[in-house]
């Protein structure tokens, strides 16, 4: 049963009051775009056993979606983030890097 | 507007705490910039200003509350709710906004008496102990969205949507029975 | 036999005599007893069956890890099975009755299992019953079933009420004995929020029947100073009757208190807390180990600390002749307390070639017979003890000497329950010397933040000693120095076959010393595979007992270290908690939210039939007095296309988009354009997701220059105004677009039929005539006195108008509407009126027609599909070679030949049958009705190249062989001009 | 090395000297090396591939390699339903095969696993659901796959404890495969694992797979925490893990990983007969051969590795259960636990070739995984030994995603206006 940080309430909430969403910084593809990078974008997921990068959305509170970096192995949340940008801030790969020396970037 | 009537009419039961519907209420969400002057000058006429992150200001009987980032939700008696809705319409009309009257869609609750919180920890993952006045805290109770202040002495008020109001006050209700104190 | 004692029990209030009947026998116990001691006192030592050979059982423990002491407790709708007799405190009238014999616990056919022993070791059926191959079916399967469990199963609904709390702390602490509460007072006193919890009913563990000194004090003194001290510190809770059941990620623990059990006074049974703790310490003790000797199990043989307890907490004698075995010097405390008491004990056999420790010369000092090196044989006895026969430990069980005893006290040395810190993976470290796995202190649990999310303190840290467990709250304490164990897994070392298969490890599933050895020798070397292979822990302590005893015998028998094997996973609950508590107040009524329309309640008053959609209820139909459902529906879409029908359309979608990005915003959204919709005109709209499949649909309108209103369907209103938020925030995040979900604001109710203009223009206030509200177009203003927003829309092929007034005023509109309607014939129609008469139209249901795997272009609804946009969601996806092979199956009409209505999700059959023998088919069934106005069944379907084969004859096979002949036609029934809604 | 056959004799036999002349199941051998196929997961799915490689395709140079210990993943640790009344096509015809194969499993292998067709319904408690259900026995008719509607009197009389007069979600009737039911989940695994062994196949546990190595392409071997070791061919078939397995063959695969739950109570006499599923309200219910209730529900939402799933799930379904069966609230929870399952795009599994030549996947069974051992490994088995899929596995493979072919069975998905 998790907790995150909503950056935008500064509050820190329990699972129950957010809904999942997925791997973040998923760049969207549209018409145009080749097969592979359209399934890519739907499908293709990274789905690390380690540093994860992800949407949730604080549905019980003020509805909106913001991103987090977690460990899928340990459940260790490193940072919440808005979700309104392409990457994760630099600071928070600085604090993973500490702590996961070897987790492999976020891409 | 005679024919208007709150969800539930205003019922309420009283165990070891009382828990009521507050009847016809009017409340009023603003999406908009929360920096914008225009907003900030149409909430001083009404002796408010606009609530920091979290915040719940109250005076004259209204109260103005931070909901999200770029949503305030104005509290305030029914029957002045549409002509409210429709003044700060105008005042934020020059800049990006959204003012709704959403008095019909929500349905408000009072939770009061000594051990009042005792019936929320029931319902909300939120710590009450350290639960500050002024505060809004929008939160889950049982299994509906719900968004909570301390109103009073000794009183907490509970927003929830129209639709699901029986649910709310039967989940209040059970909470409150006497024998169930927790203390 | 055991008894009660005429003095002592700490715990007990000779003055408060409580009644209870065991198999209806009545009997007698004191407030302060647990079933357990009161059943002990009142002379009961075979208690119930075990699970497989169903031999004679009784207690073995006094505690959370009682195995053999189940009942049934209780009668008709307060029946529980399987109640632990140890932690159930005694209340007047409780009824208990043994468990798994038939047909009574003194004789009991089911015995016979334990006849035939040999014939049924570990995993046996693994092995057997596979032939003839019928017989596992109709003869072996159906007796393993009827075999199985042991408390009979409760009968009726539960009449109790249960209750869930929140709670937050910095330190839990987790059980209250002498560590629990000292660390309590440390973490209370440096400001700490702090919650203590205890699982029995009272503070202070094992110390106040152990003995020894706390800062100078008795213990019990000590516990009473130290539990007044945190009674009155503010940032304190202590709790007792709670037990900590898990502790799960993020410091997420789970507390279970029985508050009101058996009371009749409006307490809730059982509360569930949920306390969110920066830190939790467990403080939860260790539990004694049985030895494995032949016998082990026959009633009267009894863990070493749970006789102390009863004599010392209950004044309940076990026996009067208690022949202590053991390894180590704890348990010679229950031979001192045991002589204590008056009663004898003939002989301490200790596995050990010397017993030099302060306790063991104190017994001797004390006329107690000490023999070392020494073990148990057997012993004699069957539904209870009368002696033991002594062999030499090392020896193979050659018999020295039999003594005659009723008790046997066994102490095989103590695991600390390391359950909470294994919860979220803390792990374990082997140490050799006290033979106990105990918390790694280096590899603990970790929280949110990376952080220990658990300390452990005391016996459960692996400490066993009064003095060592104090020492490390810094508080001085003394007791005995006792001497180092001498592990003894096996008794005597080396038992022979016969021996070991009746050595017992897990009591309650009868796995045996031999069994886990034979697990070894077949290859199931992991500590799992023994587990599951033998049913070691599994049963109802979980391996509590002695799961440490048969890890360490299953190493022996690999010939690897004891933590080379490891343990088993440790998985919530500590001990097993009511689903009633789990459920908490989330039941009945309130199982579910259920969402109210404004008019919710006029229609369960017109007694409603009711259909769930979403965590909506609407009226399906509203059944006149002695009307079926079908004729009820029927009468309202007659009605409603003959005169004019309401329908509470409030569960309908309404969000409004606002802002100067709006039209480009919900041009991405819907397959349409609605950008260049005009204001005051409604458009339908489709909308699909990313993976293009059809997700809702409902019509647009535009209220103003940057202001639109999207309705959804019932269900979608939720959905859909998280999927906009979605794009807004995370991927368009620079439009300009505002959106509310206005669902609930308004009442909405769509009035239909021929005579719905008439009606409204009876309500008065509005011009709704033709001109000046055209079809798909809105108007706003007062209708009958209510501020109203008006649609000129058709979900029915009709003239409709859908009116939205405020939700508080909705009941008190509709009402206005019946009786204006009344004499244009106005009734109200459900939901399935609805979908007829949509369908009768040919206009598609999101759910219906839709079932995620549909396209728009599946359902002819190119129309909608704009060809100017370069974009909108779900067009990339409708451009994969799948999404556009023409072989898709596209929507029709049906027509029967015979005029009978298609059953629901009838397949089309083609010719022969694919690669996997099955049938091929050719197209479905979506919708199918019986249509009231044609009167005849009409259907909507998705056929192979349907649009191009209209009029050609499909198969639909039904049910019993039946095969319905259908005719591929137009899907548009009823009014194919569409006259009827423009007028 | 031959098996020496278990039978009721054979028990007789050795409890006359106590059962010590028992041999091993299967061997532990170390690893050779070089095999023609290499599947790594010693889970049903692994072993099945492995027993029906030999069986069928009579290729037994092969090594079943295991990080932990075998059928201790999800084959372990799910709540034993097998039934395949599937909708559509390609997952019906699968799980039927498996179910069929269910059917003799104990005689094929010798092992007793006591597959119990105790009969299996889901129950409708919405006009919706009726509809799905009822749709779903039309297609199961043409499928060859037994299934049949039945009323609500019919649901009481198979399940005197189910409440069919909910206030809340009355059921209206049933989807009944009266083959359906639950079978022993580890001897599931132990049975395959002994088959195997005796056909001479390595089950290597304790061996984690570190790296897989490939040149030009195409895959050589596996590096392993005991050695390196060759391959002609290689089997990635390992539920929950199939992202870590795939990133080391150098792709990506539709999948992620979440935990799913269940739990027991404690054991009681037998009251229900058959397995119930109440997917309206998202829960399941059986009862074990050992009396405990046997729980299930829904996935949890987020990534997770940890096999531990979020407390309030549990709540959630045993709320849904209560209502379904108003007797369990008495009863008490014994023990909760979790696994990590595959979530596939389209929620159906994936039997595939892969961007690498001669590796395959077999995956994405999310909570479907155990009904279907007996069918995946054999579909696998021939998808591996041919080196293209036969019909079982035809319509599973990954190309669908870019081609937007999904099996889509959550047919319920859509709601009514």
């Amino acid at each position: 049963m998790l907790t995150l940080t909503c950056p935008y309430c500064g509050v820190t909430v329990e699972e129950t009051e957010l809904a999942p969403g997925g791997e973040a910084h998923l760049k969207r593809f549209g018409p145009g775009a080749s097969d592979e990078d359209f399934e890519g974008y739907l499908f293709a997921r990274k789905n690390p056993k380690g540093v994860h990068f992800e949407r949730w959305r604080h549905a019980y509170g003020c509805g909106k979606w913001f991103l987090a970096a977690r460990c899928t192995a340990t459940l260790e949340v490193f940072g919440t983030y808005p979700a309104q940008t392409t990457e994760p801030p630099a600071e928070l790969i600085v604090k993973i890097n500490e702590k996961r020396p070897n987790w492999g970037g976020w891409k | 507007m005679s024919e208007a009537i709150s969800a539930l009419k205003g019922a309420s039961h009283t165990g070891f705490a009382t828990v009521a519907e507050a009847g016809l209420t009017g409340m009023i969400s603003i999406r908009a910039d929360l920096k914008s002057k225009a907003l900030a000058k149409a909430l001083k006429g009404l002796g408010l200003s606009t609530p920091g992150q979290r915040k719940v200001i109250t005076a004259d009987g209204r109260s103005v509350a931070w909901m999200s980032p770029d949503e305030l939700l104005l509290i305030c008696s029914y029957d002045e709710a549409p002509g409210l809705s429709q003044s700060l319409s105008e005042a934020l009309a020059k800049e990006h906004s959204l003012v709704t009257n959403v008095s019909d869609a929500r349905a408000m609750f009072t939770v009061s008496g000594e051990k009042g919180d005792e019936v929320l920890m029931k319902l909300c993952p939120v710590d009450f102990a350290t639960f500050p006045e002024g505060e809004m805290r929008r939160t889950r109770a049982a299994q509906v969205a719900a968004a909570l202040w301390r109103s009073g002495p000794q009183e907490l008020s509970v927003i929830c949507f129209r639709s699901v109001a029986a649910y709310m006050l039967g989940l209040l209700e059970v909470s409150s029975r006497k024998g169930g104190e927790i203390f | 036999m055991s008894t009660r004692l005429a003095k002592g029990g700490r715990l007990i209030d000779r003055a408060k005599p409580l009644n209870f009947t065991f198999n209806g026998k009545p009997m007698r116990g004191y407030a302060g007893d647990t079933l357990a001691s009161a059943l002990l006192g009142a002379g009961q030592v075979m208690l119930g069956r075990s699970f497989k050979y169903h031999r004679p059982r009784g207690l073995v423990a006094s505690g959370a890890e009682e195995p053999n002491a189940l009942v049934n407790l209780g009668r008709n709708n307060r029946h529980e099975p399987d109640q632990r007799t140890t932690t159930t405190e005694l209340f007047e009238g409780a009824e208990a009755t043994s468990q798994n014999h038939w047909p009574s616990l003194e004789f009991d056919v089911g015995a016979i299992n334990d006849t035939f022993y040999r014939f049924l070791p570990a995993g046996f059926y693994y092995k057997t019953f596979m032939a003839p191959r019928f017989a596992w079916k109709h003869v072996f399967e159906p007796i393993i079933r009827q075999s199985a469990g042991l408390g009979a199963a409760p009968k009726e609904a539960d009449p109790d009420r249960y209750e869930q709390a929140y709670d937050y702390c910095d330190v839990l602490v987790v059980g209250g004995g002498v560590a629990g509460l000292a660390a309590a007072l440390t973490e209370a006193r440096a400001g700490k929020r702090v919650i203590v919890m205890e699982q029995t009913a009272h503070w202070g563990g094992r110390a106040p029947v152990d003995g020894g000194q706390i800062d100078g004090q008795e213990p019990e003194s000590w516990v009473a100073a130290a539990v007044e001290t945190l009674s009155d510190m503010a940032n304190v809770r202590l709790m007792l009757r709670t037990m900590a059941a898990g502790l799960h990620d993020h410091g997420y623990a789970i507390g279970y208190q029985s508050v009101g059990e058996h009371a009749a006074d409006g307490r809730p049974r059982h509360r569930l807390w949920r306390v969110r703790a920066g830190l939790t310490i467990t403080a939860s003790g260790a539990i004694e180990r049985p030895i494995a000797f032949s016998g082990n199990d026959v009633p009267g043989v009894m863990l070493a600390s749970a006789v102390r307890d009863y004599l010392v907490n209950w004044a309940v004698s076990p026996g009067d002749r208690v022949v202590v075995v053991t390894n180590n010097d704890d348990a010679y405390r229950t031979a001192l307390a045991v002589q204590a008491a008056g009663l004898t004990v003939p002989a301490i056999i200790d596995a050990r070639e010397a017993a030099t420790g302060e306790l063991p010369e104190l017994a001797r000092a004390r006329g107690i017979k000490v023999m070392t090196g020494r073990g148990v044989a057997k012993v004699l006895g069957r539904k209870s003890v009368t002696g033991v026969e002594i062999c030499a430990q090392a020896g193979e069980g050659g018999v020295i000497e039999t003594v005659a005893c009723d008790c046997v006290a066994m102490s095989g040395g103590w695991s600390p329950v390391v359950h909470l810190w294994s919860h979220c993976g803390g792990k374990l470290v082997w140490d050799d010397a006290a033979a106990m796995f105990r918390p790694d202190a280096t590899r603990p649990p970790t929280g949110a933040a990376g952080e220990p999310l658990a300390r452990v303190v005391g016996a459960a840290n692996g400490l066993l000693q009064l003095g060592a467990i104090m020492d490390e709250a810094g508080i001085p304490a003394v007791s005995e120095v006792e001497a180092p164990l001498m592990p003894v897994w096996v008794m005597p070392a080396g038992a022979k076959e016969k021996l070991k298969f009746k050595a017992f490890l897990d009591y309650q599933n009868d796995v045996k010393v031999s069994d886990v050895q034979l697990a070894a020798r077949e290859g199931y070397e992991s500590v799992e595979h023994t587990k599951r292979y033998t049913t070691l822990g599994m049963a109802s302590d979980q391996g509590k007992l002695s799961n440490i005893n048969g890890l360490a015998i299953l190493s022996d028998a690999l010939g690897r270290p004891i933590p080379v094997t490891g343990t088993t996973t440790f998985r919530p609950p500590y001990t097993p908690i009511s689903f009633g508590a789990v459920t908490g107040e989330a039941r009945g009524e309130l199982f579910q939210p259920l969402r109210r329309t404004p008019m919710h309640g006029w229609h369960e008053a017109k007694g409603a039939h009711w259909e769930p959609v979403g965590l909506w209820r609407r009226p399906y139909c509203y059944p006149k007095a002695g009307e079926s459902h079908r004729t009820a529906v029927n009468r309202e879409i007659v009605n409603t296309r003959t005169n004019v029908g309401l329908l509470d359309a409030s569960t309908l979608g309404k969000i409004v988009v606002k802002g100067p990005d709006a039209g480009r915003f919900l041009d991405m959204l819907y397959t349409n354009m609605m950008s260049n919709l005009a204001v005051g005109k409604c458009r339908y709209g489709l909308m699909c997701n990313e993976n293009g499949f059809l997700s809702d649909d409902g019509v647009v309108v535009r209220l103003s220059e940057d202001t639109w209103l999207c309705h959804t369907t019932s269900g979608g209103a939720d959905r859909i105004h998280g999927w906009m938020e979605d794009w807004l925030q995370c991927e368009w995040w620079d439009w300009k677009v505002y959106t509310a979900n206005l669902t609930e604001q308004y009442a909405q109710v769509a009035v239909v039929g021929p005579q719905a203009r008439m009606l409204l223009e009876k309500l008065g206030g509005m011009d709704v005539s033709k001109e000046a509200l055209p079809f798909m177009t809105f108007a706003e203003g007062t209708l009958g006195g209510f501020p109203a927003r008006v649609f000129r829309i058709s979900f029915s092929g009709e003239l409709s108008y859908e009116i939205a007034v405020p939700a508080n005023m909705g009941l008190a509109f509709w009402e206005a509407l019946n009786a204006a309607g009344e004499e244009f014939g106005v009734m109200p129609y459900g939901t399935e009126a609805l979908h007829v008469m949509r369908a009768e139209k040919g206009f598609i249901m999101i759910g219906d027609e839709t079932d995620g795997t549909v396209i728009p272009q599946d359902l002819g609804l190119g129309w909608a599909i704009s060809k100017k946009k370069e974009d909108y969601l779900g067009k990339r996806a409708q451009e994969r070679s799948h999404m556009t092979d023409p072989k898709r199956w596209k929507l029709v009409g049906l027509e029967t030949l015979d005029g009978s209505v298609l059953p629901d999700g009838v397949y089309a059959v083609a010719e022969g049958h694919n690669a996997n023998g099955q049938r091929n088919t050719q197209g479905r069934v979506t919708s199918t009705y019986y249509s009231p106005m044609l009167k005849r069944g009409i259907a909507m379907g998705l056929v192979l190249n349907g649009p191009d084969r209209m009029g050609e004859v499909l198969d639909f096979p039904a049910d019993k062989g039946a095969v319905f002949k259908a005719k591929i036609v137009d899907p548009v029934f009823y009014d194919k001009e569409g006259e009827k809604a423009n007028v | 090395m031959a098996l020496r056959r278990y039978s009721m004799f054979a028990v007789a036999r050795e409890a006359l000297r106590f059962h010590a002349g028992w041999e091993r199941a299967w061997q532990s051998p170390a690893p050779k090396k070089r095999y023609d196929v290499v599947i790594v997961g010693a889970g049903g799915h692994g072993l099945a591939t492995a027993y029906y490689l030999g069986k069928v395709h009579g290729i037994t140079n092969v090594a079943v390699i295991e990080k932990g210990w075998l059928g201790g993943g999800n084959t372990g640790r799910n709540t034993t339903i097998i039934r395949s009344n599937y909708l559509q096509d390609p997952s019906a015809a699968i799980y039927e095969k498996a179910r069929s194969l269910y059917e003799d499993l104990s005689q094929d292998l010798n092992y007793n696993v006591m597959f119990s067709p105790r009969g299996l319904l889901m129950l409708a408690q919405s006009e919706h659901e009726m509809r799905g259900y009822k749709r779903t026995v039309y297609a199961n008719n043409l499928q060859g796959v037994e299934t049949r509607w039945i009323t609500p009197s019919e649901v009481k009389d198979l399940v005197p404890i189910v409440n069919i007069d909910g206030p809340r979600y009355p059921v209206l009737g049933a989807l009944y495969q009266e083959r359906g039911g639950t079978a022993r989940h580890d001897a599931v695994a132990w049975g395959y694992a002994r088959a195997c062994s005796a056909m001479g196949m390595d089950i290597i546990q304790q061996c984690e797979v570190t790296g897989v190595r490939t040149e030009n392409g195409k895959v050589q071997g596996v590096e392993t925490t005991k050695g390196s070791i060759d391959c002609g061919k290689l089997a990635i078939v390992v539920a929950g893990h199939s992202s870590v397995l795939a990133e080391m063959a150098g792709f990506r695969l539709p999948i992620e990983s979440m935990a799913l739950q269940a739990w027991v109570s404690e054991p009681i006499k037998p009251c229900m007969d058959v397995v119930v599923m109440a997917n309206l309200v998202h829960g399941y219910m059986s009862q074990s051969d050992k009396g405990e209730m046997v729980i299930g529900g829904g996935t949890d939402g987020f990534n997770n590795y940890t096999q531990r799933g979020s407390w309030h799930h549990v709540e959630e379904t045993t709320r849904a259960l209560i209502e379904t069966f108003p007797i369990i609230s008495r009863l008490k929870m014994l023990r909760q636990w979790g696994g990590i399952v595959d979530m596939t795009g389209d929620r159906s599994p994936i039997l595939s070739k892969t961007p690498v030549e001669n590796i395959f996947v077999n995956c994405g069974w999310g909570t479907g995984g155990f009904k279907s051992i007996p069918g995946s490994g054999w579909a696998m088995a021939e998808l591996v030994a041919k080196g293209e899929p036969g019909p079982l596995a035809a319509d599973f493979g990954l190309n669908r995603f870019r081609e937007g072919r999904f099996i889509d069975e959550s047919v319920a998905a859509g709601v009514a206006h």
